[in-house]
């Protein structure tokens, strides 16, 4: 299989700090590729260099081929790349149905069908679709913003924490839809729940310090005790 | 029943300028939260090189289309170097917005010189039509007729068009509307661009009407453009067109009925507007 | 500056005039007025009895407190002689109590308010301008007759009040009656309510009292008021705000200056010589204050000898007459305030001005303008 | 034993939705509960009526048997109600320090003093430091709250929430994209606090293995209305619990 | 400090008088915008009310010490009530909106010092006469600069308290702060008197100064004169609109004096709107701001370098 996303010696500074430093990883189509690391290792910060939203000082992006750190972020956002932010990015004062045509760059039948199969995945988000964004719930929030990600015909999706705060069932359909999503689009998750992760997954990095300090599948991490016991914090 | 309507149209044509006037504030400002102190000075220049363009040609529609032009040009201007750097940033914007607020009004005068110029109304407006008791005066007609085509069509533009909705997400989210593919910055430009030909627009109409334009004028009727926005309620366009109406009547019922309160009826109807209902008039949101 | 020790020989001004903001032509008038009258009443030479004339100016931007510190700073840096100014009334205001702490001639010019002759008024103050009360006996002497109603519109503030009580009191005093009296608020965009009921009450006159640049003379006329048999009357303004009364051609009223109506050799030489200095322009409302404002220092000074000190001063200038552009002024020795001539005039089109032009009806000599003396004793 | 805090017929109602219905709830002293429920079932709301950062349209509120259905929230903290937030909610563009200082501050009822506070704020500062060491954040005291990692947040807000010493402590998804590696600290630090056995705590989450593992009772909450209350071995056994909320994979298995 | 004795130049000193002044004003919204998060379009309801007291008292009474003790003592009590009521009737508004409404309020002030003429002699306003002691304008000189440091020290005081730290809280989260334990409405309301109650004083200075109060001092320049000095100096820092204060009244003086020698600087108002101008471009958070921030950057790069050095050490 080709190689979509190559991140190569990501540097990365906000502010004064150097959050990056020496990043490297390479997605390939059609996979699921996870990024995991504990608090503060610099999971979000990656997906943001990304983006274009923290932009690198160092390192390459190359998305297709072609190299992207530098552009700015809509144009990133262009080339067919959707991102799910930690927070969600939700615009509070926007209902549920401004937040998804706010998100929607087109309006043709694909699109509409894809609507409808994100609509049944989250029923409620057809239930609150004219309540301001801001006032559902923490998972309602958490369901838009994985929502607003699959409505285009994005070709990578950077997924930041989907499960946080999800009920499990919810975990479940959230999965579901990844598998679902899976097929037509590759995706970069950042994850912390174990059992999601390894379901999902391909291929693993695990990112502390702001370096990547391993990468593998997920048979070899299961058995590196040590590697999980290090950064992961699991026995 | 004549002193009454008379009033009333008085009240509805003054309403329909301030709206003219603040208009713009309510897409810059209302829209877009930026917190433009300079926004007067468009009025200033837009009335000024209307005057100004309408003594060389002679026509009206120049003198429109020029005070337009000079609105845009300021925008482009003001939006790259002023404002540019303080989106959302409401404490610099007072500062770097005020100080671009003295230069303008400063420039007029290297521009035109300090004094106050006259402003001519063009033939066909001027005077009036008397309807039995009933005073219609022609150019307070023609200003009802713009502000309501003015408000059309930026009403359709907001409502027809995602750009409305786009804007108020940046405001909200800047990172997240770029991460959604969406050039913020282009669009950023463009409101406030129009909002400053709007702007400049008020001004221009407004140089006929009272007959006069002095460098100062801005900051006297940036002050109650503020007040239409805030009474209105944020970003609301039509609740804009509202609130100016209510302005423009209960200053003319007032200083009829109630002149010793003339001096202070819009800031009281502010006041009354803000403890009562401090989201604004017309907005249902909170 | 150096100290003032070593300056015996000179006689020093300070000029205070709002240089910058809205009033900055009315200080620009009046700073033209006083250079031309230095020259004109010393013969170009400014120099007497051997002293040389030394003007300091300073911009007040209109605002009090700058006033406040350049005057301290003329007073106590430049060690000025006289003091002379301001554009507003305010800034004025302001400066009086500093005349009279460091004991030097203060010469009012062009402000207008009457406390400054009145309330405000101390020994060291005398004032060439005119004040509102002047205005406003000038405005009734034009209209006022016995039988004839007037209304009044004004804007809602101290200025307008109180130009509106000294017109009604003179009005009366003439036989007239003020049967209305509307005040605006003078940042208004609307004055049509006002209008309306100064249309409702039918009177013979419309007199108002303005000043600022929002005017309501195109609403005057949008609402046909001429039309209705009301005359309107008003003092004619700068030349700047006379292009805006366009609307009120043929109206009857009363001027302060305007630069054909005085009929004396100094306002021909003024006239001559502001055209000649400022290429062409002509002088306007506030440029024969200025003059007057110098003339009257020179003229003071001849008399002491070029003597400074200022209790001699006020000696000689109580009931002092001297000669100005528009003719003969006098300081009156109850309060100072410098009697003089005004113009009863109607507005009329010319060809080729670009404004309505002040056409004299009469000139109104300085008794009759006389306003009433308010200073407490 | 004598209820704490309970709940009579509580509701509120946004426009026409019924995020509370009815609810009677009630906690025993030294009782650890929980309360679940899918997404949107109301249990942030339920927990913002209790801190009374909302007002409900209908029923009551009583701890220790006062009723403070209208109490507004500082006096709510101060009677012994204090609360974390789902969201995470700190004062951003403090240092981590002076967030957690803020909070002892309350705690020690140091609020109105406009001068001069020397002593008691070397006292208050080496509280607070006590306080992130617990919660493993020491090394960020002197960082500006906003630069924190999401998580590194969420283990502030569990700081703030001890300093405030409150008799009961409402706990909103505490570990809610916190890495595996620091889970086990907060827990330890949860359930230090459960052992002292001085504090009522009520959680909130949704991870069921903590959940069985800390708590006495559980309270799950659907669309709004309680839908069943008992240990957690009942509710792990009720079927509408399993269908509506756990899911076909959960059965059994614990991550 | 600057050896206060040593200016011979009068207008320097008044210049000096006129900063310490408006740097107390400065100081009083800063306590507001800086460190409770409030913007008041307002402030000069307050300065007004000091001015105007003390204007009156001493017009109408004997210009004893005394008195204008006792005028400041009322201005003080009656800035104190106003805001307590004004602050009751706004703070719970949010931002624009509680910044309209107090705009609304000022002007209100306004509107009433224009009209109630047998008061205040409408917009013409009036003078009067002060003390015999503070006619001498060193002897005022030295009391304004003594009052600016001391209620600097208070304010400095006052903002490191506890309560201090809750008003910051108050600015950075509201609803955080209220489940803290802490009564948002009560901290507010207490910022705003104090806050009032020295810009009443600034007010009584202000109009001392000048022997002479009209209505310009409840404009909403005056607000925006106290808000451009915190803003250009750093909100949030006191010193900052001290130096703001000095700031903007020197280039003011130095801008306008130019115009006489240079014609150039005939339009310096043009020249004093690029300094507010360049002053954000290049001093975002104020001077002071700044400043701080640059210091704060220096220390973490330090700080940073060293950890750095331990990692690679160890
Ligand atoms: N604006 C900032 N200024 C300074 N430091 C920052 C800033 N933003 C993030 N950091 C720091 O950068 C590091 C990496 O943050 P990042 O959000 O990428 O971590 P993460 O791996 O996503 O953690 P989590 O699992 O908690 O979300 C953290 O230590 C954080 O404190
Ligand atoms: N202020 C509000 N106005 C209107 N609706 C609200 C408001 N707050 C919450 N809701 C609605 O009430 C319902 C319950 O929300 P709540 O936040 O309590 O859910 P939750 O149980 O905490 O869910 P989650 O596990 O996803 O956090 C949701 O449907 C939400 O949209
Ligand atoms: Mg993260
Ligand atoms: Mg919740």
């Amino acid at each position: 299989m080709d190689t979509l996303l190559k991140v190569e010696n990501l540097q990365t500074y906000i502010g004064q700090y150097h959050i990056l430093q020496g990043i490297s990883f390479e997605v390939k189509k059609g996979d699921v590729t996870v990024l995991l690391g504990r608090n503060g290792a610099g999971k979000t910060t990656t997906l943001r260099s990304i983006m274009g939203l923290n932009p690198p000082s160092q390192g390459k992006v190359c998305y297709k081929g072609s190299e992207i750190q530098g552009l700015s972020t809509y144009k990133i956002a262009n080339l067919g790349i959707g991102y799910v932010p930690e927070d969600q990015g939700i615009f509070k004062d926007l209902t549920v149905e401004e937040n998804m045509k706010v998100a929607m760059k087109k309006q043709d039948t694909e699109t509409l069908e894809r609507l409808e199969w994100i609509l049944q995945l989250f029923p409620d988000l057809k239930k609150f679709w004219k309540k301001p964004g801001g006032l559902l719930s923490g998972g309602q929030k958490q369901m838009l913003s994985i929502a607003r990600a699959y409505l285009n015909n994005n070709q990578l999706l950077l997924i930041d924490e989907p499960s946080k705060g999800l009920a499990p069932i919810m975990v479940e359909k959230v999965m579901e839809s990844i598998l679902e999503m899976k097929k037509q689009t590759t995706i970069v998750l950042v994850e912390q729940n174990f059992m999601m992760a390894s379901t999902l997954g391909n291929r693993f990095f695990i990112i502390d310090d702001g370096r990547t300090v391993y990468s593998g599948g997920m048979s070899a991490l299961k058995e590196d005790e040590q590697l999980k016991r290090k950064y992961l914090g699991i026995a | 029943m004549a002193l009454f309507l008379n009033l009333m149209i008085n009240g509805l044509a003054t309403g329909m300028l301030v709206f003219l006037l603040a208009a713009g504030l309510t897409l810059i400002f209302g829209l877009m939260d930026v917190l433009n102190f300079a926004h007067g000075g468009f009025f200033a220049w837009g009335a000024f090189s209307a005057v100004w363009l309408y003594s060389l040609s002679g026509s009206f529609f120049v003198a429109i289309l020029g005070a337009l032009a000079t609105g845009i040009i300021l925008g482009i201007i003001t939006e790259k170097v002023i404002i540019k750097p303080v989106y959302g940033n409401h404490i610099q914007q007072i500062l770097i917005t005020l100080g671009f607020m003295l230069v303008l009004t400063e420039f007029i005068k290297v521009v035109w010189g300090p004094n106050q110029m006259a402003a001519k109304t063009p033939q066909v407006l001027t005077g009036s039509w008397e309807l039995g008791n009933v005073i219609l005066i022609k150019y307070r007609v023609f200003i009802i007729i713009v502000a309501l085509i003015v408000f059309t069509l930026v009403q359709v533009v907001l409502k027809k068009t995602k750009i409305g909705l786009i804007v108020r997400a940046g405001v909200m989210d800047k990172e997240m509307v770029q991460a959604l593919g969406i050039n913020i910055k282009k669009v950023f430009m463009f409101v406030f661009i129009v909002g400053s030909a709007m702007a400049a627009l008020g001004g221009a109409l407004m140089a006929p009407y009272s007959g006069v334009v002095y460098a100062e004028m801005g900051m006297e009727y940036a002050i109650l453009a503020f007040i239409v926005v805030v009474i209105g309620g944020m970003g609301s366009f039509s609740g804009s067109l509202f609130a100016a109406i209510l302005v423009g009547l209960s200053g003319s019922f007032m200083a009829y009925f109630v002149p010793d309160l003339s001096l202070a009826v819009n800031m009281l109807l502010m006041a009354i507007v803000l403890i009562f209902r401090p989201q604004g008039l017309f907005v249902s949101r909170g | 500056a150096s100290g003032g020790k070593d300056d015996k020989g000179t006689i020093k001004i300070g000029v205070l005039a709002s240089l910058t903001g809205a009033l900055e032509s009315y200080g620009k008038q009046t700073k033209n007025g006083f250079e031309m009258g230095l020259d004109y009443a010393t013969d170009g030479k400014r120099e007497i009895n051997g002293k040389k004339i030394k003007v300091v100016y300073e911009d007040t931007e209109t605002k009090p407190e700058v006033a406040v510190k350049k005057a301290t700073k003329l007073l106590e840096e430049d060690n000025v002689d006289f003091l002379v100014g301001s554009s507003s009334s305010a800034d004025t205001l302001a400066v009086l109590p500093l005349a009279e702490e460091y004991k030097k001639i203060m010469i009012v010019e062009p402000a207008v308010a009457d406390s400054i002759t009145g309330a405000d008024f101390n020994k060291y103050i005398f004032r060439t301008a005119r004040n509102s009360s002047q205005d406003a006996v000038a405005g009734a002497a034009a209209i006022a007759k016995p039988g004839v109603k007037i209304a009044t519109l004004a804007p809602d503030y101290a200025f307008g009040r109180d130009g509106v009580a000294a017109f009604k009191e003179a009005a009366e005093k003439l036989g007239a009656k003020v049967i209305r009296e509307e005040y605006a608020d003078p940042a208004a965009t609307d004055f049509t309510s006002n209008i309306q009921k100064i249309i409702n009450a039918k009177p013979d006159y419309l007199f108002v009292v303005w000043s600022g640049a929002n005017s309501p003379w195109k609403q005057i006329a949008d609402m046909k008021v001429q039309d209705k048999g009301i005359k309107i009357s008003t003092g004619a303004p700068d030349i700047a705000a006379l292009s805006t009364m366009e609307p009120l051609v043929g109206m009857e009223g009363f001027s302060v200056y305007y630069y054909d109506l005085p009929n004396n050799k100094i306002n021909e030489w003024l006239v001559s010589e502001n055209k000649k200095r400022f290429n062409g322009e002509v002088p306007d409302l506030f440029t024969p204050g200025g003059m007057s404002a110098a003339i009257s220092i020179v003229e003071a000074l001849k008399k002491t000898d070029g003597n400074a000190d200022s209790d001699k001063l006020i000696k000689t200038m109580e009931g002092m007459s001297f000669d100005t552009p528009k003719g003969k002024m006098t300081f009156r020795k109850e309060d100072h305030q410098a009697l003089q001539s005004m113009y009863a005039i109607k507005l009329e089109k010319k060809d080729r001005v670009p404004y309505p032009v002040p056409v004299l009806i009469r000139e109104l000599s300085p008794d009759e303008t006389a306003p009433p003396i308010r200073v407490k004793k | 034993m004598a209820n704490i805090l309970e709940t009579k017929q509580l509701t509120i109602q946004f426009g026409g939705h019924l995020a509370v219905n009815e609810v009677d709830f009630c906690v025993a002293e030294k009782e650890f509960k929980s309360i679940i429920g899918p997404n949107g079932a109301g249990k942030t709301t339920f927990f913002n009526l209790l801190s009374g950062q909302l007002t409900p349209t209908k029923g009551s509120i009583h701890l220790k048997g006062e009723d403070i259905t209208s109490m507004p929230p500082p006096m709510r903290t101060r009677k012994g109600i204090g609360r974390s937030f789902q969201i995470t909610n700190v004062f951003p563009n403090l240092t981590v320090l002076e967030n957690v200082r803020l909070a002892v501050q309350s705690q020690m009822a140091i609020r109105y003093q406009m001068l001069s506070h020397f002593k008691k704020y070397k006292k208050v500062t080496e509280k607070s430091y006590e306080l992130l060491k617990q919660v493993l954040l020491e090394d960020k005291a002197n960082a500006l709250a906003t630069n924190l990692a999401h998580g590194e947040k969420r283990k502030l807000e569990i700081a703030m929430l001890l300093a405030l010493e409150t008799e009961i402590l409402l706990l909103d998804e505490p570990t809610a994209g916190m890495s595996l590696e620091e889970v086990p600290a907060i827990l330890k630090v949860i359930r230090n606090i459960k052992e002292e056995g001085k504090k009522n705590i009520i959680l909130i989450e949704h991870k069921m293995d903590m959940i069985l593992d800390l708590s006495d009772s559980v309270t799950v909450l659907f669309n709004g209305t309680l839908l069943a209350d008992g240990t957690p071995k009942e509710i792990m056994e009720n079927e509408t619990v399993q269908t509506a909320y756990l899911g076909g994979m959960h059965n059994g298995h614990s991550a | 400090m600057v050896i206060p004795f040593v200016y011979e130049s009068r207008s320097t000193l008044i210049l000096l008088t006129q900063i310490f002044i408006f740097a107390i004003f400065a100081m009083s919204y800063d306590i507001l915008l800086g460190f409770t998060g409030i913007v008041s379009f307002g402030h000069a309801m307050f300065f007004g009310i000091g001015a105007y007291t003390t204007g009156i008292l001493l017009q109408r009474t004997e210009p004893t010490m005394g008195l204008f003790l006792l005028s400041i003592v009322v201005g003080i009590v009656i800035s104190a009530v106003v805001s307590y009521i004004v602050g009751l009737m706004t703070l719970r508004l949010k931002s624009h909106f509680y910044a309209m409404l107090t705009l609304a309020f000022a002007s209100l002030f306004q509107v009433a010092s224009e009209k109630w003429r047998t008061l205040t002699f409408g917009n013409d306003g009036f003078t009067f006469r002060i003390p015999e002691v503070l006619i001498d304008r060193t002897t005022f000189y030295l009391i304004c600069l003594v009052l600016m440091i001391i209620i600097y020290c208070v304010l400095q005081r006052f903002t490191h308290s506890p309560m201090g730290s809750v008003l910051l809280a108050i600015r950075e989260n509201e609803q955080r702060a209220e489940s803290l334990g802490y009564k948002v409405l009560h901290y507010k309301i207490m910022a705003s008197i104090i806050s009032g109650v020295t810009a009443c004083l600034a007010g009584s200075l202000y109009t001392t100064s000048l022997r002479f109060v009209n209505t310009s001092v409840f404009t909403m320049d005056t607000t925006l004169d106290a808000l451009l000095m915190t803003i250009i100096g750093g909100v949030g820092t006191l010193l900052g609109p001290v130096i703001g204060a000095g700031l903007i009244e020197i280039a003011h003086h130095w801008l306008s004096g130019l115009a006489e020698k240079y014609p150039i600087f005939e339009r310096w108002i043009i020249f004093f709107g690029i300094i507010y101008i360049l002053a954000v471009m290049f001093f975002p958070k104020g001077i002071v701001g700044s400043i701080q921030g640059w210091k704060a950057e220096k220390r973490v790069k330090r700080g940073a370098n060293v950890k750095q050095e331990k990692k690679i050490a160890g």
